[in-house]
């Protein structure tokens, strides 16, 4: 019998899956819009010129409130995003950051604001302490734990009285005039989301934050290509916990009131999840996106809506409506389409 | 000469990426064994999941028994009469051995006919009757390959898909396998398989199939295609034939 | 180089290795040969410390490295790849890739994560197995010969003094394997590398290695150069079931 | 004597209530892998349809409970078709699904404060507060009732899973979906009902825990760490370790807040959490992860 | 052009019960304003909105009344760990701040301008009416001797627990001394505290436990500060469950109607609760200019919403009364002014509301104020306490037969 074989070089599949390819290629190093979010940030360095021209405390208000979740999100992003485990307690962070800050504060007057770095450190050490026994467990039973711990620490602030205990435990006013009261707290909290959002990227880019990709993927396989899992998780954990502490002790000093109900919630937990997740799980916009839309559509149902339930039922038909249509978060599912608009690549 | 399963210039691919297949056609004829050679990556395992169901056809037909099946769930497919093992093996992790085996004759409804199979597959794997309460999923490769091989005994349909039967399983095994197989076809069962031992596979067929970049190159008796020199090169090893 | 002694792993009554005890010399191709279930990949776990044996010990370079974690066995120049593929969904094949490359100390972790260099090494390791068409694609969605291919493009991206492959060649187009099996032989020439092989490709293994070890039943059987184990009729019987005389005749 | 005896009795009557409430979600888990975080809330909503057919109707909530079983295994089918459904294919699912049922959740107390506003409930029918005196130990009846009822339940799901072929299905689909289509399972009809028992389970529970705790929308919050550290310590899946580690854990906080103060038995089910991450990460009962 | 208040409560989440209440009072006092004619002859908008229990988002609220929607003035929230916060931020912006609920003594030690606590007292003098109504309406040798004291950790029952058992105030943040309450109500009626226990704000289940170590305890008076009426509720079923028997139980939550609705007549029957508020207290007062007594806003009440008011509507629609008259009295929106002018108020010219008439010390505690004290029987709350300044005082019943 006669053998043929067409090897025709025109071949449809071949040139398909040749430009397939080619286009991950290109999305691959898709240049990014670096000027955007300096841009970004310059813009919000300026705003408070405003309060010449009229009363916009309000806004800097919102814009301060939404910069300490992008701090928060970006840093539960490290753990959260890049290494894979989820946490819903990551308000630990938050607390401890805000009381270390707070009771320096209170006792001896030094501001938040030059403390923030050491309250940091110190939620770092309780994360690297933590992670030690939480991360031997991942998925489900991580979660839990993760919530397991706020409980924890929620019981020992309630009872701790050198703090104040479940009464909480008020800080000194600045003595600025109103209009520039907020001032300081604004950068504070502008600085420290930056260079949040700074960190991130450089930890995604670095061989660390490849290491943390697989470990995401499969940790078997991560460790036995040489990745030392347990540090890097450990690492990871350490390093979400120092951003979220860091915002947790401007914060303090910004409400002037510190109370384990008000940092101890599963809500500012689920706050960073949500914005994170919405946003785009371990990409670097992500959870800045994410906590500007989750702040905007907060405002958003108090100012259409007012009180209701309609306010709590909005915001978990916002999580699953985003989860079902962009399961990647709005940057992940965007960029995996192609459809990601330049201004919007950071990584 | 009535074909029993037609597949005629199909277009395929996974979600809304490229096509994979593009121009694959496929000529089944009842009783006999099928062997489809290839490099890796030339979209033989994604010719077998369109055919069962497992992926969305795009364009072309895919005709059993008169009937087309494109569009239907895997599930309506199997209940047709035709089974398929895929690749990466589909087993039931944490369940025993035997419990997967159970599975295999889902379909069945008469639950002492199907002990009675079980018990027969048993008889004949004796390394599957030794680790019948073990968990499918601690089970060695080889092992797990058998039982996925075995359970498709137990239902008999009128095609069997098999992706690379052979992968990870000792030579002396290897033989049985295709005894087996010899054996269902004699049976009346037709075998369609994917090989990448093509020299055993061809040797132990009636018919070969070439497929490269997601068309069929040539189709015809398996002698041919061992016998051609071109085919010995680029997908055989080079060797010259035995 | 490469020693295990008296090696046990148990789970529960069944023995996946039972006392095995074998060498691999320096600059050899071994081959670990036996029928399904003798324990070879379990073995290779002990080895590379993916599970924890339950009693013996392996040395390598005269060092005990049954208690180190398996990223140090990594780091002293061990690598294996997986029966079974393991990849890294939602990264690409050059990620997979890159992942193993050698990263040391705190420093190196704060480095690019894809310096040019380690792309362009990656990228000729892809273009040698014939999968640079796949570069960009998603490690998950590939067929199941080009994972295999991708974690033998791993391994060599860390440049190991020793390689543990477990059935390399299954699943991968012989024409391909053909070439595939050149290189290793030229890295092992050339390069010194060791290597520790687990298939079932008989005519495979009788090209390539110095010495075969053979288990079943979780113990060593038999252990010499490929042309005697061959012979071996314990070997014949409970393993080949007389294929090679078959392929000889 | 009695007094160490009294403790006992009273942490087994609430280890039984919460047994009840953790092996739903352990059960879900176990087969579907779906975390939900949402269970909690929808025992509240089980609980609304038991109150309002005691209010209005006069009826038993232990009557009622087949009856709110059969509308939460309703509402499971649409949940299901409505969110879960498409996410079936994703490799991430069970992880998705966690974040899913937490938007749930919050949905669902979001719908049922818009219906029955914040106020707390409890269904009050004559044995909620009674307890049968053995000298001077007592049973309170309404923790005994549940208990007792909630173990059969979950005895017989147990056994229908496991014996039964739908049983099988639901446990293959969730183990390899591909290969149970492949096997003729109709996959998705099986995740549909297997989802609709774990709802239709939340709506049982429902009915019992309505005169053991009072409820209210919100009370979620409280009870999903609780539940969940319970499910965690018995070994993710394992329904068996779910009620042990209720038993077990309720029994002890309840020497702990007695002896101790009421405020650390909360934590004793936080502790034992850490501890059993410590020495025995699966869990209680839970199988060790595979390795290689 | 309309008149703005804000005010931002618990909508949803843990103190949405009284939350959803406090609205309700607010609502029905600015309606009723509404229909006669607004406040300085304009309308009167209300503005509320859900801070989820959370107390970051509360304050984010009343920041966001005074910039964005620019309100002429605020209603306090519920709750004093709410209203802490909020304290702090709107005496910065110079407002005047009403509030419902906010006991803690603590809160009026801060140098917050503007307070003015719409209740009796601080919490932590409760437990001087407790006493009294042992002392006086109990003959003398047959009271309690012994006393369980169990508590919710919650700011208000801790500070009500403080005053009982003649704890030291501090400020936690300077360590500074704000009262000394030794030795303590209880101790100085000569009655032993044989059981003192706490339970955590949130997640507590182990009601039976508890009631059971009471019960042990054989405290002849039970006094349970719960957070809210459902602790409440829970407490006392779990009480009648265990069959404990104290001659007298006293609850700090309870008058609602929940709490009836929950536990039932019999095991309520001689709970004693202390209220700012009772329906049936003849107190006069003022709105939109008129007489308005507590019987109109019972009445209105009911008409409007079909249930009876209880005193977690009664409070907020006295402070909504509270800044109609301030307005009014001094004439103007501005809010420094209108504290003035409420710091001027004297026992003649008081704030009249349906709680009765106000006026303020300097850190905004009601002065010369007393608690009711009330008490279910046969399903009825009645006040019982105090006897001789108003109608319709029931007499106390005592010892309790048990639940
Ligand atoms: N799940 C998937 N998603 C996207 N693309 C895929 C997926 N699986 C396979 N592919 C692509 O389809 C092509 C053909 O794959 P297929 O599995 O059919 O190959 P094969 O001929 O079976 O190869 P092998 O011999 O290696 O098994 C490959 O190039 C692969 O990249
Ligand atoms: N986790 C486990 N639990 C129980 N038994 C196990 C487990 N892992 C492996 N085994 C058993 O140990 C034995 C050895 O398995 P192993 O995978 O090492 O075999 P192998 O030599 O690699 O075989 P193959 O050639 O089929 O891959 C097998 O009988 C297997 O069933
Ligand atoms: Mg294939
Ligand atoms: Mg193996």
């Amino acid at each position: 019998m006669n053998v043929t074989l067409q090897q025709s070089s025109a071949n449809s599949v071949l040139e398909a899956r040749r430009a397939h390819n080619e286009k991950l290629a290109r999305r691959a190093d898709q240049t990014r819009a670096t000027w955007f979010p300096l841009a970004l940030l310059v813009v919000l360095l300026a705003l408070p010129l405003l309060q010449f021209v009229g009363n916009y405390n309000y806004v800097l208000h919102l814009v301060l409130f939404t910069a300490s979740y992008v701090a928060m999100a970006s840093g539960w992003n490290i753990l959260g995003g890049f290494a894979g485990y989820v946490s819903l307690g990551h308000s630990v962070f938050f607390g401890v950051g805000g009381y270390f800050a707070g009771m320096l504060l209170a006792r001896y007057g030094i501001s938040t604001i030059i403390t923030a770095p050491l309250a940091g450190l110190v939620a770092a050490v309780l994360g690297y302490m933590v992670g030690l026994i939480t991360l031997k467990v991942r998925g489900p039973s991580f979660i839990i734990s993760s919530i397991a711990l706020l409980m924890i620490a929620r019981i020992l602030f309630d009872n701790w009285e050198f703090i104040g205990g479940a009464n909480g435990l008020t800080l000194p006013t600045n003595d600025l005039p109103v209009q520039w009261a907020k001032l300081p707290y604004y950068y504070a909290m502008i600085v420290i989301a930056a260079f949040t959002v700074w960190a991130t990227y450089r930890i995604k880019h670095s061989k660390f934050g490849l290491g943390l990709r697989a470990i995401s993927k499969d940790e078997i396989k991560a460790e036995s290509a040489g990745i030392d899992t347990r540090f890097y998780k450990v690492m990871a954990f350490a390093l979400s916990a120092f951003f979220v502490g860091m915002t947790g002790a401007v914060w303090g000093e910004y409400l002037t009131y510190l109370r384990p109900n008000i940092f101890l919630l599963i809500l500012v937990s689920a706050n960073l999840v949500l914005m994170s997740i919405l946003g785009g799980k371990g990409t670097i916009a992500g959870p800045v996106v994410g906590a500007i839309l989750i702040v905007a559509l907060n405002e958003l149902f108090v100012a259409t809506m007012g009180a209701s339930e309609v306010n709590i039922l909005g915001t978990g038909l916002v999580m699953a409506v985003g989860l079902i249509f962009f399961p990647l978060g709005l940057v992940g599912t965007l960029a995996k389409k192609g459809k990601l608009p330049r201004v919007l690549n950071w990584d | 000469m009535t074909e029993l399963l037609q597949v005629t210039n199909i277009t395929a691919g996974y979600g809304d990426g490229p096509a994979i297949l593009d121009g694959a056609h496929l000529t089944v004829e009842p009783g006999k064994v099928h062997c489809i050679i290839g490099p890796n990556g030339a979209g033989k395992s994604t010719l077998l999941k369109s055919i069962c169901g497992m992926l969305t056809i795009r364009k072309g037909d895919v005709v059993f028994k008169g009937k087309r099946l494109n569009g239907m769930r895997p599930d309506q497919i199997l209940r047709e009469g035709i089974c398929f093992v895929p690749q990466e093996r589909a087993l039931f992790p944490k369940m025993t051995v035997r419990d997967n085996l159970r599975m295999g004759g889902f379909i069945l409804n008469d639950q002492k006919e199907l002990d009675r199979r079980i018990d027969g597959i048993l008889e004949r794997f004796p390394i599957l009757r030794e680790r019948a309460e073990q968990h499918a999923g601690t089970m060695s490769g080889g092992q797990q390959q058998t039982l996925a091989m075995a359970r498709t005994l137990i239902i008999k349909p009128a095609i069997v898909m098999l992706d690379e039967p052979s992968l990870g399983l000792a030579p002396k095994v290897i033989q049985e396998m295709f005894d087996i197989m010899k054996m269902m076809s004699a049976e009346g069962v037709t075998v369609l398989l994917v090989e990448q031992n093509a020299l055993m596979g061809l040797k132990n067929s009636d018919w070969g199939v070439v497929l490269d970049l997601g068309r069929t190159l040539f189709e015809g008796p398996a002698a041919d295609v061992l016998a051609d020199p071109r085919i010995q090169e680029l997908y055989l090893g080079g060797k010259k034939a035995a | 180089m490469l020693e295990v002694k008296n090696l046990c792993k148990h789970y529960g009554g069944i023995k996946a290795v039972d006392g095995a005890t074998f060498a691999v010399e320096r600059g050899s191709i071994t081959a670990l040969i036996g029928p399904n279930g003798a324990g070879k990949t379990t073995a290779f776990n002990c080895i590379s410390r993916t599970v924890t044996p339950t009693s013996g010990e392996v040395w390598l370079d005269g060092e005990r490295i049954d208690q180190l974690r398996p990223h140090k066995i990594t780091a002293k120049g061990l690598s294996r790849t997986f029966q079974i593929s393991r990849n890294l969904s939602d990264m690409t094949v050059i990620e997979n890739v890159i992942v193993q490359s050698r990263v040391e100390g705190i420093r190196g972790l704060l480095r690019p994560a894809m310096s040019a260099e380690e792309r362009d090494k990656a990228m000729a390791i892809l273009d040698f197995l014939g999968i640079t068409r796949i570069a960009y694609e998603d490690g998950h969605n590939l067929s199941y010969g080009q994972k295999k291919l991708m974690d033998l493009a791993a391994l060599l991206m860390s440049d190991p003094k020793i390689i543990l492959l477990d059935e390399p060649a299954g699943g991968v187009n012989p024409t391909l394997m053909e070439e595939i099996i050149g290189h290793i032989r030229a890295l092992n020439e050339k390069k010194g590398l060791t290597v520790l092989i687990v298939e079932h490709n008989m005519e495979l293994i009788m090209r390539l290695s110095h010495r075969v070890v053979v288990m079943a039943q979780g113990r060593v059987i038999c252990d010499g150069p490929p042309e005697m184990v061959r012979k071996d009729p314990q070997v014949l019987d409970a393993y080949l079931g007389g294929v090679l005389e078959e392929e000889a005749a | 004597m009695a007094d160490i005896l009294q403790i006992l009795i009273l942490g087994l009557a609430l280890g039984g209530v919460i047994a009840l409430m953790g092996s739903g979600l352990s059960l879900v888990f176990g087969v579907m892998r779906i975390v939900n975080l949402a269970h909690p809330s929808l025992i509240i909503a089980g609980a609304y349809i038991a109150y309002w057919a005691f209010k209005v109707l006069g009826i038993d909530p232990i009557v009622m409970l087949p009856v709110s079983a059969a509308i939460m295994a309703a509402i499971g089918v649409l949940l299901y078709r409505l969110m879960f459904e498409r996410e079936t294919k994703s490799a991430k699912y069970s992880e998705m699904t966690v974040l899913l049922t937490f938007a749930l959740a919050m949905m669902a107390e979001g719908v049922l404060g818009g219906l029955f506003t914040n106020t707390q409930r409890v269904t009050s029918p004559d044995y909620a507060t009674d307890a049968f005196f053995i000298g001077d130990v007592f049973i309170p009846k309404g923790q005994l009732y549940a208990g007792v009822l909630s173990l059969a339940i979950i005895a017989a799901l147990t056994l229908f899973l496991k014996y039964s072929r739908l049983g099988y299905a639901i446990r293959a689909t969730t183990q390899n979906r591909e290969a149970a289509e492949l096997l003729g399972v109709n996959v998705n009809f099986i995740s549909i009902l297997a989802f609709a028992i774990g709802i239709g389970l939340a709506g049982a529970a429902g009915s019992l825990v309505s005169f053991v705790f009072s409820f209210f929308p919100a009370k979620h919050w409280e009870w999903v760490a609780m539940l969940m550290s319970v499910v965690v310590l018995g070994g993710m899946g394992s329904i068996l370790g779910t009620v042990v580690a209720a038993l077990l854990l309720s029994v002890v906080a309840a020497f702990v807040g007695t002896w101790i103060g009421a405020t650390w038995s909360t934590m004793t089910f936080f502790l034992a959490l850490f501890l059993i991450l410590l020495i025995r990460p699966q869990g209680l009962f839970g199988e060790k992860p595979e390795m290689a | 052009q309309t008149l703005k208040i804000g005010a931002s409560l618990p909508i949803t989440g843990g103190l949405s019960v009284s939350g959803e209440k406090h609205k309700r009072g607010y609502e029905l006092c600015t309606k009723l304003i509404n229909e006669a004619g607004g406040i300085l002859g304009r309308q009167v908008e209300l503005v509320v909105s859900d801070n989820r229990s959370d107390p970051a988002t509360a304050i984010n609220q009343y920041e966001r009344f005074i910039n964005v929607d620019k309100v002429d003035a605020v209603y306090g929230t519920f709750s004093s760990r709410l209203t802490f916060p909020v304290g702090s931020i709107l005496s910065k912006y110079n407002m005047v701040h009403a509030v419902p609920s906010g006991g803690a003594l603590r809160i009026y030690e801060q140098g917050y301008r503007n307070l003015f606590y719409f209740q009796v007292s601080a919490a932590e003098y409760t437990g001087k009416d407790v006493v009294a109504v042992i002392q006086d309406l109990i003959p003398a040798g047959q009271g309690p001797k012994t006393a369980a004291i169990v508590s919710a950790d919650d700011f208000f029952a801790n500070a009500i627990a403080a005053g009982l058992l003649g704890e030291k105030v501090k400020d936690p943040a300077t360590d500074k001394e704000i009262a000394d309450l030794a030795p303590g109500y209880l101790a100085d009626a000569g009655i032993k505290v044989v059981m003192q226990e706490k339970w955590p704000e949130e997640g507590f289940n182990d009601w039976l436990n508890l009631a059971n170590s009471i019960k042990r305890s054989g405290a002849e008076m039970i006094i349970g500060l719960t957070a809210s009426a459902e602790e409440a509720v829970q407490l006392t079923r779990s009480l009648k469950t265990v069959g404990a028997t104290p001659k007298l139980v006293y609850l700090s939550q309870g008058a609602q109607t929940e709490f009836i609705e929950g536990v039932g007549e019999s095991p309520a029957n001689g709970v004693m609760i202390h209220t700012t508020w009772h329906k049936d207290v003849p107190f006069e007062s003022t709105l939109a200019g008129k007489p308005f007594s507590n019987a109109d806003f019972v009445k209105a009440f009911e008409a409007e919403y079909g249930v009876e008011p209880d005193e977690d509507s009664a409070i907020p629609f006295a402070v909504c009364q509270g800044i109609e008259q301030a307005i009014n009295g001094a004439g103007t929106t501005d809010n420094a002014k209108m504290g003035e002018w409420l710091h001027a108020r004297t026992k003649d010219d008081p704030v009249r509301t349906v709680l009765g008439r106000f006026t303020w010390d300097e850190r905004g505690l009601a002065k010369d104020k007393s608690h009711i004290m009330t008490q279910w029987q046969d399903g009825k709350l009645n006040f019982v306490y105090p006897t001789g300044e108003f109608e319709g005082v029931v007499p106390f019943s005592y010892p309790k037969a048990g639940f």
